[in-house]
Parts: structure tokens; C-alpha cells; sequence
């Protein structure tokens, strides 16, 4: 019996501490533990200058401007709150497109442009072939960016 | 609970009369992360850039390797089958052991971080959270190697298994460990990654010694 | 012998299989309080096996184990503390000093009998405050013994005790089993020859393959 | 009495393993095969990737078998210390090479799917870390479990270890929508119904299906192999025993 | 010299029956260098700057790991001092040995080593450089840890005092090895570094049986 | 006794410090061609030590070693090359099978005798083909034996060898020591008891400290 109410009590303390866990994990993620920024991210945060990071959303509408040089690019990543113009040189990945979501990595200059060395194209979870886009497009019911 | 206090107090001795025990985990540690200025170069940019990750690293890698030991003494001189007959539960005894491995090498660990950081010329920034963090984590390590640990004790080549076992289990406290440094070293908040650390600690503590002892008991069979 | 449920240990059934090969099957016996067992069998008969089983170290493939009335697998907890068991290892740590080994162990017990006589009834008394990394294989065997002597534990299990001791300790062995089993206490000791427990049965083990 | 019961259970499986296993070998054929065809020749181009989506049908039923293995893995174990069912262990250990090598096909398709979608062969962000993280586990599995001279003894240990393991397969899961990542949020388990169309999904289904039904054959064909080999260990044995010279004196053992 | 090949066949033979032994060596070596992404960030522009210094680091660690094991196992047993007593003169064992350790580690971690390579983004024009360097440099810390092995082999807790040994030794290894392949990823020359590591081979093989053979002497007795 | 120096063993003035500990001193004894020495004496009193100092693997303190006329230190590599040794330890690798195990030792020993014939007088030829991990102590102990009746050495040197074997095995050894001094061969055995070597001089080794 006494070994009995032993082990529970055992049992007992041993929940508690996964339920304080299980607790302060879920107090954290409230705060930021991300992959990348968003543009709001970046306007509510000081992030230093010359620090590393990524900044995601989408390439706003009508906003990519290929230089003269042939090579560097220059659009703006948008969550469709704030915005943050990004210049890159190098090759761009097939998906990148207006209105699609990208990821880009470098360093936020001190004329708040974000010059990026790394571009990576994030798409979302929409899967259809081009006709029924263009119908859903035409329909008016598109939800996606764009 | 006097027989806790009396595994933890023979632990403690048998690390303190070997001596140079935990000194060699900590010359471990130095010598592992000086290595990198030799592979990496001195620039001291890139360095600063790359100490946080390098020490959490190191501090894995010696933990992990102080951890073959912590229960293979005991195993090979017949002491781990006398154990699991004592009257004192496993899960008590694997806990004790876990508190003992702590105080001679992840406390160590711990206080000499903030000064291989100095060498790795990290930004000052960071020390209070690498501390904070080291000492968070360097638990969590002791305690899910401990699982590794007594899985492998009966088999000889246990050395480089155990790494493979636990090393995919330290990761997440090696992810929040940098993250809490990074952030502090960025001027942002380090809280939330030394948040998930504390978690992981107060649920390691519970499940930890209950599968080593499931695992010791398979092991002195 | 006495053998009533109530009283000391009993096996019924006991099988064992190591590798894939069955070593024993049906065993039973019993050893009372006071008792004695004597396992007795050719190189790989299975006395380390059957020891390990009985003292929950190994699993049995079949049969049950009972120990006063209650049943190994109803409270293993309480069935293995009351076991003092020497191996074929001896659990000693080339660290520590002669005492500060039994100390160890008498304290995990919650305090034991007393180390000092422990050590003196296998004559290693004068060996107390040096370091176990000195001992000989037979000294070493001997604070391995004096551990069973410094524990409260009614049911001894021993494996070959006498291994590399010689005349004199055999002596003092068989000494320390006769008052073991005046208190009240029962023992099981696996060996080839070279002990002598007075009105102890002997269980042959069969042959080895 | 244990031994009855340790051999009866692998006899029963020997006997209803043989007759699923042509049904669920041909049917992983066959689901497989049309699950292809259609998916490299008549399923649609995506209206962003193009033809790269066509990776899709391998990438998605590998990356689920993975994580369904080892939930069944981990499950088994389970059973196995629990209950101490003999079978369930030998199922365990016939399943993790299985999904090791699902997790490896769902590794490999994803970097070649993420250069021309992401311009990346590989990023470490969670969801990618975390499937490294469960081939790792795999591969200790497996190691630890071949690791003991004892099969059951190391079937108890690996056990243990997919236990333990099991804790990042939910972070998996979830991995993209806790943290955030590159790889995209999940497109068929989601609020609103599956955000695949018909024309992709149904091959997708088909697929999936015959990963499942190639897993289960396998799986089958894994445990027999295993249950045989048990058998002829036994046997070598006794044929050790049988050469040793005959016994000096009346054994105690009587079967 | 039928007793060297008789060493060097036994040693492999156990190698492959214990299976997973060098396979867990690999998969270390894998593992710890997938941690430095987690602890550096996965910028891959960084990572491909410290791959070289990266691989050749964990290159190290996991031959000093495998190390542990060349004697301990031998002496564990007894067959340690019975070696000692055979009509082999002692450092033909150790060579013996130190190449079957070779063959099952040294061998394989620069096989693995330009997949590693990629992983870490590193430029292409350093692949060839870096198995060259790796196949000329690992049988020298399989020679110059046979010393630190012998050397702990009677200690209990050789593990980590190995590390504290052998490390430093292998540093003129880690940089030379670092050193050609950082040449070939800037379009210099490698062979000089590559030469240098061949010379530290030729003066390994005669000096580290030799010594280390007289640390066995030591430790058996 | 032939203890002339041109024929087999002969010590003289042997001393051994352990640990600070003088265990004997002035120790004198010689062993011809086809002789046999017996070390006795209680636990710790340096008969392990002995056989070691005689195999070379322990410096002595004092006194020389001569075999065959020849010096120790003079030709330690072919001294060490001729003695068979078997210690505390059995030097048998789980992994291999039995056969492989003694196999190993043989060919190291340049062929060394009959592996079959070997193993089949010590009673485990039925266990050639088993990994030597399955052996039990005593099985394990009669590899570790059959490896001097491998080996084409004429000193064999055992410290206690009969721990663990049964009986059966015990009369195996002696008889393997038999046909070896018969051969010609000498043989320095420390031990308890419980072995008959026919003619053998005992040298009691002082009582343990
Ligand atoms: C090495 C890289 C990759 C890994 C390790 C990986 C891993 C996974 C895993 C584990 C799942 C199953 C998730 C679940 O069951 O919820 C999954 C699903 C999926 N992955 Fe990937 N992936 C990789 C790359 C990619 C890429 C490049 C794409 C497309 C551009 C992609 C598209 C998908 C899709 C569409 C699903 C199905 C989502 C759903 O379940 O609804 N993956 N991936
Ligand atoms: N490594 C060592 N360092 C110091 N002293 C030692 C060491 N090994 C043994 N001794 C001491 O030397 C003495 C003789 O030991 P040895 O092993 O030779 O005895 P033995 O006669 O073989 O005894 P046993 O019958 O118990 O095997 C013992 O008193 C022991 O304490
Ligand atoms: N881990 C193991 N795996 C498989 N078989 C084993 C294992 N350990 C022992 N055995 C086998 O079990 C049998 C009994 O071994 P056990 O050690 O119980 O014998 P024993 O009677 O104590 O013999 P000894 O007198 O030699 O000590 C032996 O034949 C041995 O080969
Ligand atoms: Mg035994
Ligand atoms: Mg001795």
C-alpha cells in the first residue's frame, strides 16, 4: 500500500513537471522563434545594422526593376502590412515571380534597403493545373496572391 | 531518500579521486573549439560570427563523450546489476548518477564558456545569455545521454554508438541554445529560447531517468 | 526441509533459455529460512543462469519464483531488496579504500551492519583504509564477501565464492554461511567443490552441451 | 508453457502472412504502376512549378510512409515492452530499414524538387532538420538493435530508443506550422479541404496506396525472413548440442 | 611477416563481425558535421567558408573516438599482454593493427569526406584536394593516435584523456589538410600542402609504432 | 632435480615491490626440462606477481631470471617467444568463434599445433563452430586453456587455471600437463588447490601483509 502511494506521488511530481513544460514551451512561442522576418517583423523590431537574416513575404505587384547591369534586381517583399525594398545580384530561382512568396537573405544597409545575397522562392499549398487557375481567376473566387 | 544523497556522495568522490576526470572533459572542450581558428583561419569576423555555434558544439561533443562512462565503470566492475537490487528505485539511483555527471563536467562546462566566447572573440553581449543558456542545457544533456548511455553500457563498442543515439537528441537543445546566444549577441530577446531550455529541462527530468532505467534493467540482464 | 509457502523461497517450474538453447526446464525447490542450496553442474550447466534468475537479474522463460508467500512478479521491488548476490564480478572500485567500498554499500542499505566487523570476519580488517587497486584477486574477493556480511538481506546468493581465496578465507566463508543460517537467514551458492555447508541438498544441474 | 506461446504466434503469422502477401504484393504492383503512368503522363502541369511538380507524386508518399513507419515502429515497440509479444518486436525491427529508406527517397526527391522550386538543394529550416533528425533516428535504431549478440535483447533497447525517438515525430508534423518555414504549410490535411485539385490528387491517392500496400508486403516478407532465421538459429544449436559428448551424469531438465 | 597479416586479418574480421563499428565511426563523423549548420545558421555562404576546417575538425574527432578502441579491447581481455609475449615484435603489431584500424575508419571518413562537402556548399574545385588530403592525412592519425592510445589504454577513463593527448598531435594534420584544400578552392596550388602531408606520413610510420609500442610495454605490465 | 644451468628455469635472488610493499625478496628456484613448480601461498602474497615477473611482463625489483643458460635481459624477445602464458584473463574475443579464437593464436605462433586437437582435450571440440560470446566461465576458461596446448611453447606459465571448471575439466589440465613434461616441457602453475602435478616441488610464498 505505502509503496503504492509512493509511486503516485511519484507519478504526480512527474506530471506536474511535463504540464510546467508543456506550459512555458507554449509562453515562448508566443514570442519569435522563426525561420525569417516579416516586414512588420522588421518595423516593430530593431534589428542592427549590418546584422544577418531573412526576410519573407511576397514580391509586391509591378515592383521588380532589373538594372541596367543585367544582373542585379531590386523589388520590394511585402506581408501586405509593411514593406522593405530588397536589392540582389545573382541568379534567381524559376518560381520567382510577382505576387509569389520569397525568402531573402543578407543585410539591412543603412538606407533601409535590404541587400540580399540569397533569394529563395517560397510557394504556397496550392496545387492546380493553369486552366483552373485561369477559371478561378476569371471567376473572380481566386484567393491566392495576385 | 538518504540513498540518493549516498550514490550522489560516492559519484562525487570516485570523480574527485580519479582526478583528472573532469579536467580532461574541460580540456576537451578548450581544445576542441581551439581547433577551429586552426581550420578555420584567425579572422576574427568570421570567428565571432561562427563561436557561438562552434562552443554549443563542443559542448555537445564533450558532453557526449563523458557520458560512455557514466554508467560503464559500474557495469564492468559488476556494480550496475548491485544497483538495480538496491532498495532505492532505478529511476532514483539513474537520476543521482545524472546530478553527480552534472557537477563534474556540464557545471564546468558552463562556467568556462563565457571565457572560450572571450576567445572566440564573441560579442560581450552574449555572455550572460551563453551562461544562462550552458547551464539550462548542459542538464538536458546529462540526462538524455543518460538514455544513450545505459543503452548501450552492455556492448563494448558503446563509444560511438552512443553518439549516434544521442546526438540527434541534443539537437534541439544545441538549436536553442544558439538561439538564445544569437538573439542576445543581436540585441534581441533571448527569453523565449532560454524558455524552451527550462522546458526541455523540466521535462526531461521526469522521462529521462525512466527510460535509462528501463534501459539499464534490459542492460545488466 | 521445510517448505511450507509460507516460509523462505521456493521455485516452481523454473526454465530458462540462453541463446536460443534451454538450459533447464521444471525446475522446483525450495530452501526454508536457515536452508541451504548448493547448485552443483559441469562448465555451462547454467548455475550463473539460475542464480541471475533468482535473483530477478535474468528472466525466467518460465516458472515463478516465491519468497515467503509472495510472488516475485507481485512485488519485485521488495523481493529484490531483501537479495545480497556475489558474481562472478566483484564490484569494487579501485578508487575508493577497502571501508569506503563496504561503507557504500551498508549505506545504500540504509546503514547495514557494521563495516569494520564485516571486513574483519574475512580477515581483511587490517586492509581497511587501502585503496582496492592494491588488492590481490583473492583479497579482492573478500571485501566482494564482506559486502553480504554488511547487508541486512535474509537470502544470500553467491556465485563461486571461493574463487581464488585460499584455505583460511574458505574457512571464514563457511563460517560467516553457518551464522548467516543461525539467524534465520537462507543461502544459494553455485560451486565446483571446496565448500562445506552442513545438511545442505545439492541440486545437479544437467549437463552441459 | 512461455515457449508454447513464443512459437504458436509465429506459426499463426506464418500462416495468415502467406495469404495477405500476394494480395497486398500485387496490389503494390499494380497501384504503383498506375499511380506512375498517370502521374508522369496524364496528371496535369501545376499553373506556378510546371512539370516539376510531377516530384510530387514520389516526394509526398515517401515523406508520409516515413512518418508512418515509424509511428507503426515506435507503436510496435510499444506492444513489445508492454506486452512482451515476441512478434511485435520482430515487426519493429522489420520496419525500420523500411522507413529508413523512405525517409531517404523523401530526403532525396525533396532537394531534387527544392532547386528548381526554391533555387536550393537545402536549407536547414525545421521541417527539412527535423526528417534529417528522424533518418538519424533510424539509422541509431538499427544500429543499436544489431548491436546486441542477443536478437530480443537488442529489439528490447531499440525499443526503447523508438520511444524515445517518437517526440519529433509530431515536431514534424507541425514543424511548419509552429515555426516558419520554406517548405510550404500542408496542402491536403487543412482547414477548407484539400488545396490540390482533383486531377493532381486522385494519382497522388494512388500512390499513396501503393506505398502503403509495398510497405505492408515488405513488411511481411521482413518478419518471415526474420522468424526464419530465429528458427535456424535454434536448430544450429541443437546441432552443436547434438555432436557434445553425451552427459556424464543424469540431467535434471526433462521436457 | 605472416604474423602481420595474421594480426591485420584477425583485427578486420572482428571489425566486420562487430558490423556497425565503422559504420557508427561514419555516421559520427556525418552527424558532427551536421550539427555546425544547426549551430551556425544555415547561411550557406558561411558554411561553405568553414567546410574545409569544418570536415577536417570532425575528421579528427572521429578518428580520435575510433581510437579509443585500438587497444582497449586487447588489453580489456588479457590478449593485450599475450601479444606482447608473441614472437611479433611488438611495433609490427601495432602497425598491424594501426592499419586494420586504418582500413575500417581513416578510409571511409575520406570516401564520405567530398559528399560532406557538398552538404556544406562547398566549391567544387576543392573536392579532389580534400580527398587527397584526407587519404594522405588519416592513416597519420591512425599512427600518432596509436600513441595516445597506448599510452591510456591501462586507464579506466582513457576516453577522454585520449583527446587531451592526441589532439594537439593532430593539429599539424588539421591545418596542413585545411590548408590544401583551402589552396584548391582559391585556384593555388595543393601540392605542397599535399606533399607535406606525405611527409608526415613517411615520418609516422617508423617513429609512432616505436613509440607507441613502448607505451604498451608500460601498460601491461 | 636437474638444475643445471644449461637445462630449463632457474631463478635466482628474485625480489618484487608492489605498491611500496615488499612481497619477497632473495627469492631462488630452478625448473628443468619436463619439471613443474607449484606457488602456493595465501591471497596476496605475490604468487600472481611471480608468474608475471617470470613471464617478463613485471620488472623485478632484484635478481635475475635464466633459461637455458641464457640471461633474460640478454635475449628478452626470444625468452618472451617461448612461454605460454595463461593469466587472471582468458584473451578470448566474443566475436570470434571458438576455433577462429585459437586459430588466431596459433598462426600468430607461425602454426603453432593441432586448433582441432587442442580444443577436443579440453572437452569443447563440440564448440568449435560456437562464438565464443555464448561460453559460460568455466567453457571460457578451458579456450583460454586450450591455447597452451596450441602453442609449440616449452614454458607454460598458469595462474590458477582451474578457477571455474568442473571436475571433468580439472583431470583434462592435468593430463595436458602431463603429456607436456613428458614432451620435455616445464610448467609453473600458482594455485590453491584442487591440481595434482605428480612430483612437483611447492614453493610457498610468504603469508599476505
Ligand atoms: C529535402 C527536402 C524536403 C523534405 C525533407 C520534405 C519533407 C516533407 C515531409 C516530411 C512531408 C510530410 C508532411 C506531413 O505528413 O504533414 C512533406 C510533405 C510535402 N512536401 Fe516536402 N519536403 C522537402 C522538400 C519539398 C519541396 C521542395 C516541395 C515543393 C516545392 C515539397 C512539397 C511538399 C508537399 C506538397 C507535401 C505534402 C503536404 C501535405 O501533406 O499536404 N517538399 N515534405
Ligand atoms: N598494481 C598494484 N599496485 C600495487 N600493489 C599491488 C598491485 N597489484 C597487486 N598488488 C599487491 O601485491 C600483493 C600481491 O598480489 P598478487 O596478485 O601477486 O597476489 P596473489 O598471490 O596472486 O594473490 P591471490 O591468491 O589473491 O591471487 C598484494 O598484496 C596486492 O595488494
Ligand atoms: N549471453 C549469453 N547468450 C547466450 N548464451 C549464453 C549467454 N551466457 C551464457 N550462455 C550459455 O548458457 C549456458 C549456461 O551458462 P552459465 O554461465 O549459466 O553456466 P554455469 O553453470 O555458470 O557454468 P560455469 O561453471 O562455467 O560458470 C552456457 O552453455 C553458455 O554457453
Ligand atoms: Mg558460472
Ligand atoms: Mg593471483
Amino acid at each position: 500500500m505505502k509503496r503504492k502511494h509512493r509511486r503516485l506521488a511519484f507519478v504526480v511530481v512527474g506530471m506536474v513537471l511535463l504540464g510546467a513544460a508543456a506550459a512555458l514551451v507554449l509562453s515562448a512561442f508566443e514570442e519569435n522563434l522563426v525561420f525569417f522576418y516579416s516586414p512588420s517583423d522588421l518595423a516593430a523590431k530593431e534589428i542592427p545594422e549590418g546584422r544577418r537574416f531573412r526576410v519573407g513575404g511576397l514580391v509586391e505587384e509591378g515592383s521588380v526593376k532589373r538594372l541596367a547591369d543585367g544582373l542585379t534586381v531590386e523589388f520590394v517583399v511585402t506581408d501586405l502590412v509593411e514593406a522593405v525594398p530588397v536589392s540582389y545580384r545573382g541568379p534567381l530561382p524559376d518560381l520567382f515571380r510577382e505576387g509569389q512568396g520569397v525568402i531573402a537573405e543578407g543585410v539591412l544597409t543603412a538606407g533601409g534597403v535590404f541587400r540580399a545575397d540569397g533569394v529563395l522562392a517560397k510557394h504556397d499549398e496550392n496545387y492546380m493545373p493553369p486552366e483552373v487557375a485561369e477559371a478561378l481567376k476569371k471567376s473572380g473566387k481566386w484567393k491566392g496572391a495576385q | 531518500m538518504s540513498a540518493f544523497w549516498c550514490i550522489v556522495r560516492r559519484d562525487l568522490r570516485l570523480a574527485l579521486r580519479r582526478g583528472g576526470d573532469s579536467v580532461n572533459v574541460m580540456v576537451f572542450f578548450v581544445i576542441a573549439i581551439t581547433l577551429f581558428p586552426f581550420g578555420v583561419g584567425p579572422e576574427s569576423n568570421i570567428l565571432a560570427r561562427i563561436a557561438p555555434g562552434v562552443i554549443w558544439v563542443a559542448a555537445l561533443l564533450a558532453a557526449m563523450l563523458s557520458l560512455d562512462r557514466l554508467f560503464r565503470d559500474d557495469y564492468d566492475d559488476g556494480s550496475l546489476e548491485l544497483l538495480t537490487l538496491a532498495p532505492l528505485a532505478l529511476e532514483f539511483t539513474v537520476l543521482a548518477k545524472c546530478l553527480a555527471h552534472w557537477l563534474t563536467t556540464g557545471l564546468l562546462l558552463a562556467a568556462a564558456s563565457p571565457l572560450l566566447a572571450l576567445m572566440m572573440n564573441m560579442d560581450a553581449d552574449g555572455f550572460a545569455a551563453l551562461l544562462a543558456a550552458m547551464l539550462l542545457g548542459t542538464p538536458v544533456l546529462s540526462l538524455v545521454g543518460a538514455i544513450g548511455a545505459a543503452l548501450t553500457v552492455s556492448l563494448r563498442r558503446g563509444g560511438v554508438l552512443i553518439s549516434l543515439l544521442v546526438l540527434p537528441l541534443f539537437i534541439p537543445v544545441l538549436i536553442f541554445g544558439v538561439g538564445a546566444v544569437a538573439a542576445a549577441v543581436y540585441g534581441l530577446a533571448a527569453r523565449p529560447h532560454l524558455m524552451v531550455l527550462g522546458a526541455m529541462l523540466l521535462a526531461a527530468l521526469p522521462l529521462c531517468p525512466w527510460a535509462a532505467a528501463a534501459a539499464l534493467r534490459l542492460s545488466v540482464e | 526441509m521445510n517448505d511450507a509457502p509460507g516460509n523462505g523461497l521456493a521455485a516452481e517450474g523454473l526454465a530458462c533459455v540462453r541463446g536460443g538453447r534451454t538450459l533447464f526446464t521444471g525446475l522446483d525447490f525450495a530452501v526454508p529460512a536457515g536452508g541451504a542450496l548448493v547448485l552443483a553442474g559441469p562448465n555451462g550447466s547454467g548455475k550463473t543462469s539460475l542464480l541471475r534468475i533468482i535473483a530477478g537479474l535474468l528472466e525466467a522463460a518460465a516458472g515463478r519464483l516465491v519468497w515467503d508467500g509472495v510472488g516475485f512478479d507481485d512485488d519485485a521491488e521488495g523481493y529484490r531488496a531483501r537479495i545480497a548476490f556475489v558474481g562472478h564480478l566483484d564490484a569494487v572500485k579501485p578508487g575508493l579504500t577497502v571501508a569506503e567500498n563496504l561503507a557504500f554499500w551498508a549505506g545504500l542499505y540504509g546503514g547495514g551492519r557494521d563495516v569494520a566487523a564485516a571486513l574483519e570476519s574475512l580477515g581483511i580488517g587490517h586492509l581497511a583504509g587501502v585503496p582496492a587497486r592494491f588488492l590481490s584477486a583473492g583479497q579482492r574477493r573478500r571485501l566482494a564477501l564482506a559486502r553480504i556480511a554488511a547487508l541486512p538481506a535474509p537470502l544470500w546468493l553467491l556465485d563461486e565464492p571461493t574463487v581464488t581465496l585460499d584455505e583460511q578465507s574458505v574457512r571464514a566463508v563457511e563460517a560467516l554461511i553457518a551464522g548467516h543460517r543461525a539467524a534465520g537467514g537462507a543461502v544459494v551458492v553455485a560451486t565446483h567443490a571446496g565448500i562445506a555447508l552442513p545438511g545442505a541438498p545439492t541440486l545437479r544441474l544437467g549437463d552441459a552441451p | 508453457m512461455t515457449t508454447m506461446h513464443r512459437f504458436a504466434n509465429p506459426a499463426r503469422f506464418m500462416r495468415y502472412s502467406a495469404r495477405i502477401l500476394p494480395w497486398s504484393g500485387w496490389s503494390a504492383a499494380i497501384l504503383i504502376a498506375v499511380g506512375l503512368v498517370w502521374a508522369v503522363f496524364f496528371a496535369p502541369p501545376d499553373y506556378q512549378q510546371g512539370d516539376s511538380v510531377r516530384i510530387m507524386f514520389v516526394h509526398v508518399p515517401s515523406a508520409w510512409m516515413a512518418l508512418f513507419v515509424y509511428t507503426a515502429m515506435a507503436s510496435a515497440s510499444a506492444v513489445g515492452l508492454i506486452w512482451k509479444h515476441p512478434l511485435a518486436h520482430l515487426a519493429a525491427r522489420s520496419c525500420a530499414p523500411i522507413g529508413a529508406c523512405f525517409t531517404f527517397v523523401a530526403l532525396a526527391t525533396g532537394s531534387l524538387w527544392g532547386k528548381p522550386m526554391w533555387g536550393a538543394w537545402w536549407v536547414w529550416d525545421a521541417r527539412l532538420t527535423s526528417v534529417l533528425i528522424l533518418f538519424f533516428l533510424y539509422l541509431g535504431y538499427m544500429a543499436l538493435a544489431d548491436a546486441f549478440d542477443e536478437p530480443a535483447r537488442g529489439a528490447k533497447a531499440a525499443a526503447i530508443l523508438a520511444l524515445v525517438g517518437f517526440v519529433n515525430v509530431p515536431i514534424i508534423k507541425f514543424s511548419v506550422e509552429w515555426w516558419n518555414t520554406l517548405h510550404q504549410p500542408s496542402s491536403i490535411v487543412k482547414l477548407g479541404g484539400p488545396a490540390i485539385h482533383v486531377s493532381m490528387l486522385v494519382p497522388l491517392v494512388i500512390m499513396a496506396l501503393g506505398f502503403t500496400a509495398y510497405f505492408v508486403t515488405v513488411l511481411i516478407l521482413r518478419v518471415r525472413a526474420e522468424i526464419v532465421a530465429a528458427k535456424l538459429r535454434v536448430l544450429q544449436i541443437a546441432e552443436v548440442d547434438r555432436r557434445a559428448p553425451a552427459p556424464a551424469d543424469g540431467a535434471v531438465s526433462a521436457d
